[in-house]
């Protein structure tokens, strides 16, 4: 339990500055001077002071919207494995739970855009549900490809089992199936190729129009909770991809080692997504669908070769 | 003991005679349904008799009553009561001069009556003969032209289709003048090894199938049956339709009963089940497109006269006890559903499919009865039909005749799909077409409650046909001992 | 033991049938719904009997020799009285409130206590004859019960004969499969069906025909165009009674049939049903995301469900013969879960639809918004429905889901060159299901309740009354406990397959003993819990600071004067989704611009519509009913009024059986 | 009377029932050709008689007395009352191809009574093919004919066949059912005269191609 609250308190603390470092990053690679790391915690205390405004035929779904996307993003942080590996016998760290909880969140962001009652709202809650619908193949064939040689979806096993086979991690299977998570992961999170987080233009945006209409504390909320699970999730491909330095029991030393290797994983995916994002034009919205299913096929290969490489 | 058999036969004869000679008003419009009452007690007495294990003959064995023919009593009495008792004409409009439609009626009950009563197969043939005689007249009813075209197809096609039936028996008759005992009487010809010779005896069934088939309305024989019912009055086409099919049915039943000792069942087998699938075929492919209510029925009629052909092809005490069953629930449902249209043309002037609509909430009292008949017709639960479609179907794959019930299956959706589609055509829908109804339902004014009739006859057919597929007990033995009287044992 | 349960629900009918018939008009509503609840009720019990063994038998004396007409529910049989007794009993709880006009009349009610008593009596019937009576009387007081508002409008009628139709279809293909097994076992009892499962010829026949006539009844898809005509039509108890409960005995039949009556090791079979399950499955979904009508939508996600638990069905007798037989039972037991997953959220759905109708009079989400002010407890429970219908975490759907998806990851593809193609596929097509599921009911749930009333009837809409709300409630609060609490649902499932229950767990979680898995709900809200605490704190902190301030113009990129018709629709909220998928949707689109007299390049009105068509049904269904058709137009000329065609007939005829007799 | 004479008796009845079926089919079964009707009725009396006097059965005499009355006398009368010297117009198909169709259905007659051998091989067996022949003649007038009266024709060819095949195969069926037929037949008759007076003050005249309203 204690390692679970640990990681909560370390992602709540490292996903702003990790945010932080991108936009630095890709400020810098663009030939501006960028606003510094510090940014995006400055954007949160100023949110938290200023007042929410409410505009009539809103629900009460304004204000619990964000509560909940921020929960599932803290739980999201607390299931998947980023510090240490040691599982909990009650709290199922599955893989399928992990995506369940993902799509909570999504459910908040969409309903709270729908709510707001403006055309940019519904516009942005559809295509971001759109996407989440042709998302969701790719991510759960990837587990199952994740899951074979192992037999089982728990992360903590799977982690556990590439700790102790690095020649596993270059498999092609695991190859195949981190390439197809990666795609998704930019996809739910919409990042660039698929949504540009920084356009004013409304009419292309997917996640900047669900959160529109909210002001004050529940852009805040929203603006965290979104970047938890941009957080949480780079960092469930980083314990997939680098899955050195995690810490095998609770003790103080093997949590911190592990809390800075979490900081460096992220602090690279950070890093390395931004100079993505840098060189990627945005896909036109209806280009998106072919791109996840780009993914999807990735995916189903690489739990056929894991099928067929064991048999033969 | 005979005293039973002669009764109602006596019965009718002597209600017709009254009829003609007193010309009293009551009698003109009682006389149908006293003479169904008469037939249907003797009946239930028959049975009781027969389930007491005795087999009465009368006129020196000219007339017997085995479980069969009290069964048949039973079924004309009760569809005939049903017919001319639901039928019943309003008080004022029977007149003493019309004596003629009540006589030929009460002559008709009698020539079935006799049909079902007689062991010798030529007083079968002749009692089925008189039956297309007294209800020429009938169906010419209406004095229109539409309805003499019918009467003269119904009397040609029905007179030479009987025709082939006599020189069947005849036939049989020659085979056993050769065989050396010279006798038509049914209880004789059953007796064992009687040394028939099987190729005549092969030729006479062929022949007396395909004669009473003309009168059963089994395809290809069957042009005549959808313009006689729908232009005879109601209550003459629900006794036609409901239960002059049936006893020519029966009448096929004895002479397979015959010849299957004789020659196997493989001839009348073949006939019937190619008889049984035309028939269904060409009812289901007319009733789609089909314009008027009564032709619709009609046709009903022959579908259902083509799946009695089938079970009498399968055979077995489980197939043949269905046939039974399935011949008494169709009669009454069918008979109850011509009096309903006979009230329909009377009340909306037309039985044209496309004239009637929203029965159910313009007329509930007549559409009601409609509906509950065409469901019982339908073979929807608890009515009987469903009971024996469902044994004729497992009784057909008991005995190896899969194909031929699948494909009969396949065209009974056929059939039902088309009288499902019309009878909602007509019941369902909203009152005034034009325009949605606004709030309260229905003024209830305009809403027509009343039944244009005697209720208590539909409800007892309708009744009797959802309780008999349930009726175990006497009635189960009944049925069981007339599909063992008919060597239903192979 | 059950028989008396049995006995219970016949007296209740009877009495049902009394009370509705007699019962004086303003308190008919009241009786009448509590007289059914008492059958569903008493259903429940008689499952539960069933279930834990205490089989009896009633025997109904029929005229005909068939053998004796049973009534014994086995294990399978009772689950399946469990489920429809409950959802039976909360529908007439719902419905006191719920009819008004054609529904309170006489013959609606006696229909609904036929209906739900013959449900019940298919499942706790042992040999065919009762099976086949119970099934057909389910038919006939359904399709009673979709006449019920026929006066109304006009589509009722043609969509209750294609509901009649497709019964009865459904009818004849269980007839002949039964008889083609009872000619095979010379019996019509099921114990002896079940015993001479032989893998001949015949007995694929009988598997293919009462597959394709449960799958008719359960609405899979070749065979589902019945059910998104027959429930919009229904008043919304009955449509929740059919949804929730009347697909569900297809499943039954089909689960009785792979398991008990045909058990065999032909993979083409449970090829089929899988094929047949995933096809269904995607279909039904895709559909149901681009309906914009709510009871439709709600109608095509059964179709979706009942696909899933088909994949289910079928993938467990694909993995029975390659030695994972724990895997396997995992597989039906997902299924069961489907099936009572399906029945608690199917049943809150419908039911707030109804509430939704009754409130407002509409049933296009197009014309519907703001329902989450004006009806809170409709809004709340459809919510709640609509989690668990898109299988979100803490809900009854996503444990059943979850549970089927172990089953298939853990197919161990390594032993079988099948198996390691179907499960991916598989797997993907559930997976694609759950997110176009999602959208379904964010799209459902959002544009029906959330922003402004886009209709006159949306901006009235009251709360429903007291029977409605508890209707809604109790359904909404088994969604939630089934979702928390699966130990229970998972322990009754594998007791009725007669597996004992190895894989429930303690403290209500799952534990999946053959497969290594466990999945613990409660635990997990509590760890949600503790971490929502200090989110609330801050902003409850923040609150008191700064309240919430009220505009009277949203931003809206602009302040532009914003009326509720420039929110989206449902037509549109789905419009990417018929763009991506257009080849198998069939939109189509036309624009209608009207220009204003006096200036012709002045636009006056620009109108949008849609038709989206479903593609089995213009390619396979009306073909068949056009040549129907022209054989029913050439068959008229046979009867063509010549009377010498008709003597023609008969000479021929006569000359025919002359050769045959002869010859 | 002996055999040989007996024979001889019975090929001369058959032969002149087959020809009066001849000339009715060739004359178009019009008003004027009716005496032929009267003409089978009496070979078919003579037919009867012959069978009479060979069994030495009174009944059987009686019986050919009745045929005479009813088939030869009476019914020929009621069709000369029905037909009120109508000409009836042309049949459906014209002589030539009718006379044809009698030579085939005559060899089919012959073909189908090959089972009848088993009755023995005297000279009434020889004749029965000519009483088969005589039904489907009359089936042959039904079917192409146009008019009422045709039928009518048709309807008694027919009967005439099926009593011939009756009396010839055994000697005729017990007397009850051969007065019942008898009675039917007339009966029929009667019906159909009534029905043509009907139709004729219907529709002008008894072509049956007006009664084609009935039709689906």
């Amino acid at each position: 339990m204690v390692l679970l609250l640990v990681q909560v308190v370390v992602m709540v603390a490292l996903t702003p500055l990790l945010v932080g470092v991108m936009r630095q990053v890709r400020s810098r690679l663009e030939g501006r001077a960028g606003a510094g790391i510090l940014q995006p915690w400055r954007d949160l205390r100023k949110l938290f002071a200023k007042e929410p405004l409410r505009a009539p035929g809103i629900s009460w779904v304004q204000a619990a919207g964000p509560v909940v996307l921020v929960t599932s993003g803290l739980l999201l942080c607390a299931l998947i494995p980023l510090v240490g590996t040691v599982a909990s016998p009650l709290l199922t760290d599955d893989l399928f739970v992990v995506v369940g909880v993902l799509l909570v969140g999504t459910v908040a962001l969409a309903l709270v855009g729908l709510d707001a009652g403006s055309a940019f709202g519904g516009m942005g809650s559809s295509r971001h549900m759109t996407i989440a619908a042709l998302v969701e193949p790719t991510v759960l064939v990837a587990v199952y490809a994740l899951s074979v040689p192992i037999g089982s979806s728990a992360l903590s096993r799977i982690v556990n089992a590439r700790i102790e086979a690095p020649a596993s991690v270059a498999a092609p299977v695991s190859l195949l199936a981190m390439v197809a998570l990666a795609i998704a992961v930019m996809a739910e999170t919409s990042r660039m190729p698929v949504d540009n987080p920084s356009t004013h233009l409304e009419l292309t945006m997917v996640h900047e129009a669900m959160v529109l209409e909210s002001s004050g504390r529940d852009l805040a909320w929203l603006e965290l909770g979104s970047w938890l699970r941009l957080g949480a999730l780079l960092g469930l491909i980083g314990t997939l991809t680098l899955p050195w330095g995690m810490a095998v029991e609770v003790a103080p030393v093997p949590v911190l080692v592990g809390v800075v290797t979490l900081a460096v994983r992220l602090a690279v995916l950070g890093a390395l997504l931004a100079t993505l994002e840098v060189f990627l034009a945005k896909l036109r919205l209806f280009r998106v669908p072919e791109l996840l299913a780009g993914s999807f096929v990735l995916a189903l290969l690489a739990v056929t070769a894991s099928y067929l490489t064991v048999t033969v | 003991m005979g005293v039973l058999l002669i009764a109602p036969l006596a019965a009718c004869l002597l209600l017709g005679a009254g009829v003609v000679g007193l010309r009293r008003t009551w009698l003109n419009r009682y006389a149908g349904v006293l003479a169904s009452a008469v037939v249907l007690v003797s009946g239930l007495a028959i049975t009781t008799q027969v389930l007491g294990g005795a087999t009465p003959t009368a006129l020196d064995g000219l007339l017997r009553a085995d479980a069969l023919t009290a069964f048949m009593l039973s079924a004309v009495g009760a569809v005939g009561l049903t017919a001319t008792w639901g039928g019943l004409a309003a008080p004022g409009s029977t007149s003493a001069r019309a004596y003629a439609y009540p006589a030929l009626i009460v002559a008709f009950l009698l020539a079935m009556s006799l049909a079902v009563l007689a062991d010798n197969l030529g007083i079968l043939w002749v009692a089925i003969e008189a039956t297309t005689i007294t209800t020429a007249f009938l169906v010419g009813h209406h004095r229109t032209r539409t309805a003499l075209e019918a009467a003269w197809k119904y009397v040609i096609l029905g007179s030479v289709g009987v025709a082939i039936a006599l020189l069947g028996i005849v036939l049989l008759y020659a085979a056993t003048v050769a065989a050396g005992g010279p006798t038509l009487s049914w209880v004789a010809l059953m007796r064992p090894n009687l040394g028939l010779d099987p190729g005549m005896v092969k030729m006479a069934a062929g022949l007396t199938l395909l004669g009473f088939a003309t009168k059963a309305g089994l395809a290809p024989m069957h042009s005549w049956l959808p313009d006689a019912h729908s232009q005879a009055p109601a209550e003459v086409s629900g006794l036609m339709s409901g239960v002059l099919l049936s006893v020519a049915f029966y009448g096929i039943l004895r002479v397979q009963a015959v010849t299957d000792a004789v020659i196997g069942p493989g001839l009348m087998r073949g006939l019937l089940v190619a008889g049984g699938l035309l028939s269904v075929a060409e009812a289901g492919a007319l009733i789609l497109r089909q314009r008027d209510l009564k032709r619709m029925l009609a046709y009903s009629s022959i579908e259902h006269m083509g799946v009695i052909a089938l079970a009498a092809a399968v055979g077995g005490p489980l197939a043949i006890g269905a046939a039974l069953l399935h011949m008494l629930g169709h009669g009454l449902a069918k008979s109850s559903v011509f009096v309903v249209s006979g009230r329909i043309l009377a009340v909306e002037g037309t039985t044209q499919i496309a004239g009637l609509r929203a029965l159910m909430t313009r007329r509930p009292g007549l559409a009601v009865p409609l509906l509950a008949a065409m469901a019982a017709l339908l073979g929807m639960p608890p009515f009987v039909l469903f009971f024996t479609e469902v044994a004729i179907v497992v009784a057909g794959f008991q005995r190896g005749m899969g194909w031929v019930l699948t494909v009969a299956v396949g065209l009974l959706l056929v059939a039902f799909i088309g009288l499902a589609r019309h009878t909602g055509d007509m019941a369902f829908g909203a009152a005034t077409v034009d325009e949605e109804p606004t709030g309260s339902v229905e003024p209830s004014d305009t809403v027509d409650r009343s039944w244009h009739g005697p209720r208590l006859p539909l409800f007892a057919a309708l009744g009797v046909t959802a309780v008999v597929g349930f009726a175990a007990g006497p009635f189960a033995d009944l049925l069981g001992q007339a599909a063992r009287v008919l060597g239903g044992g192979q | 033991m059950t028989d008396t349960g049995v006995r219970i629900q016949l007296a209740l009918l009877a009495l049902a049938v009394v009370v509705a018939l007699l019962a004086p008009v303003h308190r008919r509503a009241l009786l009448s719904g509590l007289v059914v609840a008492g059958i569903g009720i008493a259903g429940v019990l008689t499952g539960w009997l069933a279930l834990t063994g205490h089989a009896g038998r009633l025997t109904i004396p029929v005229a005909l020799p068939f053998g004796p007409v049973t009534l014994s529910p086995a294990p399978l049989g009772g689950f399946f009285m469990l489920v429809i007794g409950a959802v039976g009993a909360v529908c007439a709880v719902y419905s006191v409130g719920y009819v008004h006009g054609p529904a309170a009349s006489r013959t609606s009610w006696v229909a609904l206590a036929v209906f739900l008593t013959a449900m019940q009596l298919v499942a706790a019937s042992a040999d065919v004859v009762a099976f086949l009576l119970a099934w057909e009387l389910m038919a006939l007081s359904s399709t009673v019960l979709v006449l019920t508002e026929h006066a109304h409008r006009a589509t009722v009628r043609s969509a209750t004969l294609w509901y009649a139709a497709m019964t009865q279809l459904s009818f004849f293909l269980v007839l002949l499969g039964f008889a083609v097994l009872s000619a095979e076992a010379g019996s019509t009892q099921f114990a002896d069906l079940a015993a001479s499962h032989v893998d001949s010829a015949a007995s694929n026949l009988a598997f293919v025909a009462l597959l394709l006539g449960f799958a008719a009844k359960a609405g899979i898809v070749p065979l589902h165009v019945w059910l998104p005509r027959a429930h919009p039509e229904a008043p919304s108890h009955v449509s929740a009674l059919m949804s929730a409960a009347m697909v569900k005995l297809g499943v039954y039949g089909a689960v009785l049939v792979t398991t008990q009556l045909l058990v065999s090791a032909s993979t083409w079979r449970s090829l089929l049903v899988l094929g047949v399950g995933t096809l269904s499955a995607v279909y039904g979904i895709l559909q149901a995301s681009v309906a914009s009508d709510i009871k439709r939508l709600l109608a095509f996600s059964t179709t979706e469900n009942i696909g899933l638990m088909f994949l289910a069905i079928g993938a467990s007798s694909l993995l029975r013969p390659y030695g994972s037989t724990d895997v396997a039972d995992t597989a039906l037991v997902a299924c069961l879960l489907l099936v009572m997953a399906h029945a608690a959220f199917k049943t809150t759905l419908f039911l707030g639809a109804g509430s939704i109708l009754r409130a407002t009079g509409e049933r296009d989400l197009d014309l519907l918004g703001g329902l989450v002010s004006r009806m809170p407890v409709t809004s709340a429970t459809f919510g709640i429905g609509a989690l668990g219908a898109a299988a979100l975490p803490l809900t009854a759907g996503f444990v059943a889901e979850w549970v089927l998806l172990q089953s298939l990851i853990h197919g161990g593809g390594t032993q079988n060159r099948i198996l390691a193609i179907t499960m991916p596929v598989a797997v993907g097509a559930v997976a694609l299901t759950a997110g176009l599921a999602l959208m379904t009911f964010v799209k459902a749930y959002g544009i029906a309740f959330l922003a402004r009333p886009r209709s006159e009837g949306a901006s009235q809409a009251q709360e429903s009354p007291t029977s409605m709300r508890v209707g809604l409630v109790v359904a909404a609060a088994s969604v939630l406990g089934l979702g928390l609490v699966p130990g229970l649902s998972v322990s009754v499932a594998s007791r009725a397959l007669g597996l004992g229950d190895a894989a429930a767990a303690g403290s209500g979680g799952i534990d999946l003993v053959g497969l290594g898995a466990t999945l613990h709900p409660g635990p997990l809200l509590l760890l949600a819990l503790v971490l929502v605490v200090p989110v609330v704190v801050v902003s409850v902190a923040a609150a008191r600071r700064r309240p919430r301030r009220d505009v009277d113009l949203a931003w809206g990129s602009g302040g532009v004067r914003v009326s509720p018709r420039m929110q989206y629709t449902a037509t549109s909220y789905a419009e990417p989704l018929s763009r991506i998928f257009d080849d198998s949707l069939r939109p189509e689109r036309d624009v209608v611009v009207t220009h204003s007299s006096e200036a012709r390049y002045l636009v006056e009105r620009i109108q949008y519509r849609q038709r989206l068509s479903d593609v089995f049904e213009s390619r396979l269904y009306l073909p068949v009913i056009g040549v129907i058709e022209r054989v029913g137009a050439a068959a008229k000329n046979l009867q063509n009024g010549k009377i010498n065609f008709y003597l023609a007939y008969s000479f021929v005829a006569f000359l025919v059986v002359l050769m045959v007799v002869t010859l | 009377m002996s055999d040989q004479l007996f024979a001889q008796a019975i090929g001369m009845c058959a032969a002149v029932l087959l020809l009066s079926a001849v000339l009715l089919v060739w004359r178009r079964a019009q008003a004027a050709a009716l005496p032929l009707m009267s003409l089978q009725g009496l070979a078919l009396a003579s037919l009867v008689a012959v069978l009479g006097i060979q069994a030495g059965s009174r009944e059987l005499l009686e019986l050919a007395a009745l045929v005479l009355v009813f088939k030869a006398v009476g019914l020929p009368l009621v069709l000369v009352r029905s037909s009120q010297g109508e000409q009836g117009g042309a049949p459906l198909i014209n002589t030539a191809t009718s006379l044809i169709a009698m030579a085939g259905l005559t060899a089919v007659a012959y073909v189908v009574s090959a089972p009848l051998s088993a009755l023995g091989s005297g000279p009434t067996v020889q004749a029965i093919p000519v009483g088969i022949a005589l039904v489907l003649y009359g089936f042959l007038l039904l079917v192409t004919g146009r008019h009422a009266i045709v039928q009518l024709v048709g309807f008694l060819v027919i009967d005439n066949g099926t009593s011939a095949v009756a009396f010839l195969s055994s000697g005729g069926v017990p007397v009850i059912v051969e007065l019942g037929v008898v009675l039917d037949v007339l009966l029929v008759i009667l019906i159909l005269y009534v029905l043509t007076g009907r139709i004729r003050d219907e529709f002008g005249a008894t072509d049956l191609d007006d009664l084609t309203e009935l039709h689906d």
